[in-house]
């Protein structure tokens, strides 16, 4: 790619990615055929902003989301994952050459399947206080421990990892951040079941894995770094997304809220207190749409938003109130469950999967700290375990 | 087994517990989560036929019922799901061979372990209390799935079911809002000692659990939650034995303390209960830590013979607001 | 001066602004606290001058108010009032020396300051907006205190009051609806902007104030209330902007839009006040001290035009809920 | 007093307070007559569980209670002054002898205005921190600083100052506790406006102000160990008293609750949103009595009550509440003010002064920390300024 003058160029662009399309994409809304992503990497449209020898075209941020866009335009998934793909990113800004050419394309071309191997039973919201180990013997590390709260476990080939290599350093110096092989002998996986019955996690018991020394992104002792790099790409990733019910409770318009839906259809809409309390949770909806499309606006023009590191505390807060007025629109109903009772079923799924939301990624607690700090400028508590080696440290 | 006679008077085995006795009891039901049918059989059940008073009746179930040896469960239409529901109450016929029922009524609180069901029914001559032996013709009960899986609920329905009415020296009506009122101030309780426990358990975990070097109740969004919920419990246990003592005393208050506690105490756990998940993290996400559990006693409670913005009207009118 | 000719079209010597400009500048009201008639005569008499379209009025009075030289109040029943107000509107009968209006109109905003009047009054064709005479016979205008000192409203009383009728290029009715709509986005502006400042003077406070050696910032019981409000300030600033935005294009959402922002930020501007004066601790005790000034202004503004009560009720009947 | 057998003794008390009120008293709800405090410490009934030698009767408090109780029952002040006389119990508790005498007893008989210096425009929360000096000059100390939200500062004799006597101590080691001189001219007292109009408390500027040698409780730097004595006389004295609006707002029965008065006034009666929060602010103030109703009986049962520390966390949500309440009630009519919209004037001050329950006296967020450490048992904060000299620790 050579540089082009701004405006010719965009709409040159633009034209490039329809005909792609066009040539190539079944049509509007369709589904993605066989080896789609493969096709997508070949196009160079799966990472626009790359330098073109990960297969990019060195786009600025404005081109590259006119390729996104186009894609978008007509449903076709793949591009923009210079933006997206958590694992390529960090494995790009991170891997040591042998890994990223082992696995950069593959991730992009959807080959690769992963898992994050962070939280630990002792280490929730201080993820800095892990205890998995990871001891370097020769060309490898050797890695045990135990892991929770890991999805897609087992069915992934590699897990992104933080793990304990200095012992003697304090909590944030001591940790190193690896693509950890998963099928392999040491590394046993558990489903947990979570309180709503479902078990979309798993526990990670680790007994001698070993993870090749390629498979150690920056230095030993500086993974923290690294998870802060892969954790900004998860944020920027998840953007507005947020885990709802089981049965509808998408972006919907206020009109056709499901909450009022459901309202209606039990009579509720004729109580005026209940109608107060749907309003509110109407409106919270409504609002948290809104701060996400300024938040898309304000980063548009370059602008960091405060609004995006609200949109999760404000979901925690939407889902709780969902599932609560829900609950006051079924009254006895809410007793039942099961899909013979799809409506308290629904209901009761909400109430305990909010806490998925309130609690998972972050507390809300940690989330407020977060939002006082960063957004706020507020001071941070006295760290007391911050300078301290991490043997010396207190931990449950 | 001795406290399922609690509410049963010494003359037939029991121990002639008042509120007093029973709300303090439903404070370790509370506590300790404990299942099976002692609120819906000892307490309802054991309470509406003492209230009754068929002499007949009462001596010869009431010593089983303190016993052990006699489960009993009591169907009236829209009581356990006071103000939410609005069924019709099934219907009795006086036949030649005796009673006859005829109808259905939901929600009924672990009737599928009943050897006996008390049921209101209307006749000619209003609401009456029969008795109906769990294995009689015509009858059917369909579980319901719940989600508290300690509350087990059923849908009965009644065909011809014969059924033996139960004599009065009261009102029916007047006799079941006496037994509801114990039943009111015994969930009450339930709801109190509930509340007190999971905020012990979550406070011993905020003492235990080390985050950042330090236990988190050492944090104040933690320590704080702590001690609004502390505000909370001693509020609802405070509101359960008020309501208990006054109904102990037949006082005329009773009525309004009731609707206080029923109200508070409701609110209460299902806060307490919630809030305590919040407060454990990610550990009280998962199915085998009790915390879920509670939380589903608590939200199957505030439901259970009245919400507590039901009670909350209740309260306005007994005040003649 | 040349913001009071915001709404105002350019023809008539003003800005012409949109409902996104007015709502902008009114973001910087709310944060300044500034006191005046600015939302009463330079936004709803201007806007509903333009809106009724006399064009002899409009000329005479328009470019006076841009310009600065001339104030405009509002008399309509029931509108700062909203669904908490209920009176009669005044009367106006046509007599052989022009039109004279007889009645009362309560809590209308800044009249005692006001050049002129606009009126509205029942006729034997319907509702009509009148032009009032500052200094007209038979007009009383009583001040009423008022908890926001910054405030003023008064009760007006025509006793055979000599007025000039506005004539009107479409329905009275929705012509005040347009204004009302303008209105409730520039209060909305200023609710907004005042919650944020008022954060942010909160914020700045708890970085600098230092209790057990620390600054009070530093302790989550404040960092996390400020982390709450800072979402509130947000989200009534994107229902603002908003209702703005969909207003100055005439969609067919703006009316939901307006009853979003007016019921989201007057509840934002309350609990951002309210709090902000906790987090301050005893500073903001003190009569001297700003916060309570923010606080009553606040309490006024979620009275005006509706309370967030009656626009939540509003926002569904738009949605058709 | 000689010891007697406990049944007979209650009994003989009895009739000896009776036979006292009888000979004394003008009558059950009657105004005190001047000189009454004197009299009842002569009787001997002001402090019925001191010595002898301070004119108490060295009673339990079981015996004492009957004194109070029996006082009570004809609407009689002053006695059972050993519980609720902060001023005298702290002197007594702490004082020096020479104070002791000039003092007690005139405390007991009222003939002493005190006020309280303990917050400081920099101290408020975090009263350690106070640097108001006192620094010893031959038989005296010389205090100069500045002091606030003291109530009766214009009218007190003595105030009850603490101040910092030793800068190079941590910051709970080097204060000072003393009963300062009022009348002189180095103690100027200026009212403080408050956001509700009302001056209720000044500000007490100290320029120079002598304290005799003799006006010290304990040693010059254990002031900290005498607040804590004299706040737990203040505690346990205060009790379940705090303060309402201006008008009507009792411990009326729930019947006639003022605010269902107004409601009903205002015919939100009839309006069932408004009804349920009605009911939720007249259900909370109950729950409060009920609350202080058992923790009295667990007191007289000798059991420390956790249910004492929660009261002014509840009074002050109740405050809160009630006021966010009548405004709905209100609606537009709260927008007024003054005498001639007493329902508006009241809500509004209501809305106002509740930060004085809320702020005052320990804001709601030392409270619950208070709640949670004390009552709880939850660890306390790393605090980072407790063992450094306090010219070292950082102020506003």
């Amino acid at each position: 790619m050579t540089s082009q003058t701004p405006r010719g160029s965009q709409e040159a662009l633009r034209d490039e990615v329809r005909a792609w399309l066009h040539a190539n994409w079944p049509g509007r809304d369709r589904e993605a055929p066989h080896g789609w992503l493969a096709k997508v990497v070949e196009g160079r449209w799966a990472v626009p902003r790359w330098p073109a020898v990960w297969m990019g075209r060195d786009l600025d941020d404005e081109h590259a989301r006119i390729v996104e866009s186009e894609f978008a335009a007509v449903g076709a998934p793949g591009a923009g994952q210079d933006r997206t793909n958590l694992w390529a990113n960090t494995l790009l800004a991170r891997g040591t050459d042998a890994l990223k050419e082992k696995l950069v394309l593959p991730l992009l071309r959807g080959e690769v399947g992963m898992c994050l191997l962070y939280s630990e039973p002792g280490a929730g919201s201080d993820l800095a206080s892990v205890r998995t180990r990871a001891d370097r013997q020769g060309d490898h590390f050797r890695v045990n421990g135990q892991k929770v709260w890991t999805s897609f476990a087992a069915t992934a080939d590699y897990g992104m990892l933080i793990a304990r290599t200095d012992w003697d350093a304090p909590k944030h110096k001591g940790i190193g951040f690896f693509f950890l092989p998963m099928k392999q002998p040491g590394v046993q996986v558990r489903p947990l079941r979570q309180i709503t019955g479902e078990s979309q996690f798993n526990e990670v018991f680790l007994t001698d894995a070993v993870c090749p020394q390629e498979n150690l992104l920056g230095e030993a002792t500086d993974g923290w770094g690294v998870l802060q790099t892969a954790l900004a790409y998860e944020r920027s990733a998840m953007g507005e997304a947020a885990r709802g019910p089981r049965r509808g409770m998408g972006q919907s318009a206020p009109a056709d809220d499901p909450l009022i839906a459901l309202a209606r259809e039990a009579g509720a809409m004729e109580d005026p207190v209940l109608r107060q309390e749907i309003a509110k949770v109407v409106i919270l909806k409504r609002l948290n749409t809104l701060n996400a499309t300024r938040a898309k606006a304000d980063m548009r023009q370059g602008t960091s938003s405060s609004l995006m590191s609200l949109g999760k505390l404000a979901m925690s807060r939407i889902l709780h109130e969902e599932a609560r007025v829900r609950t006051l629109i079924l009254g006895a109903e809410s007793l039942l469950d099961g899909p013979d009772h799809p409506r308290a079923d629904d209901t009761n799924f909400l109430t305990l999967n909010a806490y998925f939301t309130s609690i998972g990624g972050g507390t809300d607690q940690i989330q407020r700290n977060i939002i006082g700090e960063r957004v706020l400028g507020l001071p941070k508590e006295p760290e007391i375990d911050r300078d301290v080696p991490f043997r010396a440290v207190r931990t449950s | 087994m001795g406290v399922l006679g609690v509410a049963v008077p010494e003359r037939f085995g029991g121990i002639g517990g008042d509120a007093v006795l029973i709300e303090a009891l439903m404070e370790e039901v509370g506590a300790a989560l404990v299942c099976g049918p002692f609120l819906s059989s000892a307490v309802f059940a054991a309470a509406l036929l003492e209230n009754l008073g068929d002499a007949e009746i009462s001596a010869k179930l009431l010593p089983q019922m303190a016993a052990g040896s006699l489960i009993a469960a009591v169907a009236v239409q829209d009581a356990a799901a006071a103000g939410t529901q609005s069924g019709v109450a099934p219907k009795a016929r006086q036949k030649a061979s005796g009673w006859r029922i005829e109808g259905e009524v939901a929600y009924v609180i672990h009737a599928d372990a009943a050897h006996i069901l008390l049921v209101a029914a209307e006749t000619s001559e209003g609401l009456r209390v029969f008795l109906v032996e769990g294995n009689a013709h015509g009858l059917a009960r369909s579980p319901l799935s719940t989600f508290d899986k300690t509350l087990r609920l059923s849908r009965l329905r009644f065909d011809a079911t014969p059924a033996r009415r139960i004599e009065a020296r009261r009102e029916t009506t007047e006799a079941l809002a006496n037994a509801l009122d114990l039943v009111r101030v015994a969930l009450a309780g339930e709801q109190a000692g509930g509340a007190r426990r999971v905020l012990d358990i979550t406070v011993d975990y905020a003492k235990s659990r080390i985050q950042f070097g330090r236990p988190i109740g050492s944090f104040q969004a933690i320590k704080h939650m702590a001690a609004d919920l502390l505000l909370e419990v001693e509020s609802a246990t405070s509101a359960a034995r008020e309501a208990a003592r006054l109904l102990s005393m037949g006082s005329a208050s009773a009525g309004a303390a009731v609707s206080l506690a029923a109200s508070a105490c409701g609110d209460a756990f299902v806060k307490v209960t919630a809030d305590a998940i919040q407060m454990h993290g990610g550990i009280a996400f998962t199915w085998d830590h009790d915390a879920h559990l509670y939380l589903r006693r608590a939200r199957a409670d505030a439901q259970l013979f009245g919400t507590p913005a039901f009670h909350r009207e209740q309260y306005l009118r007994a005040m003649g607001a």
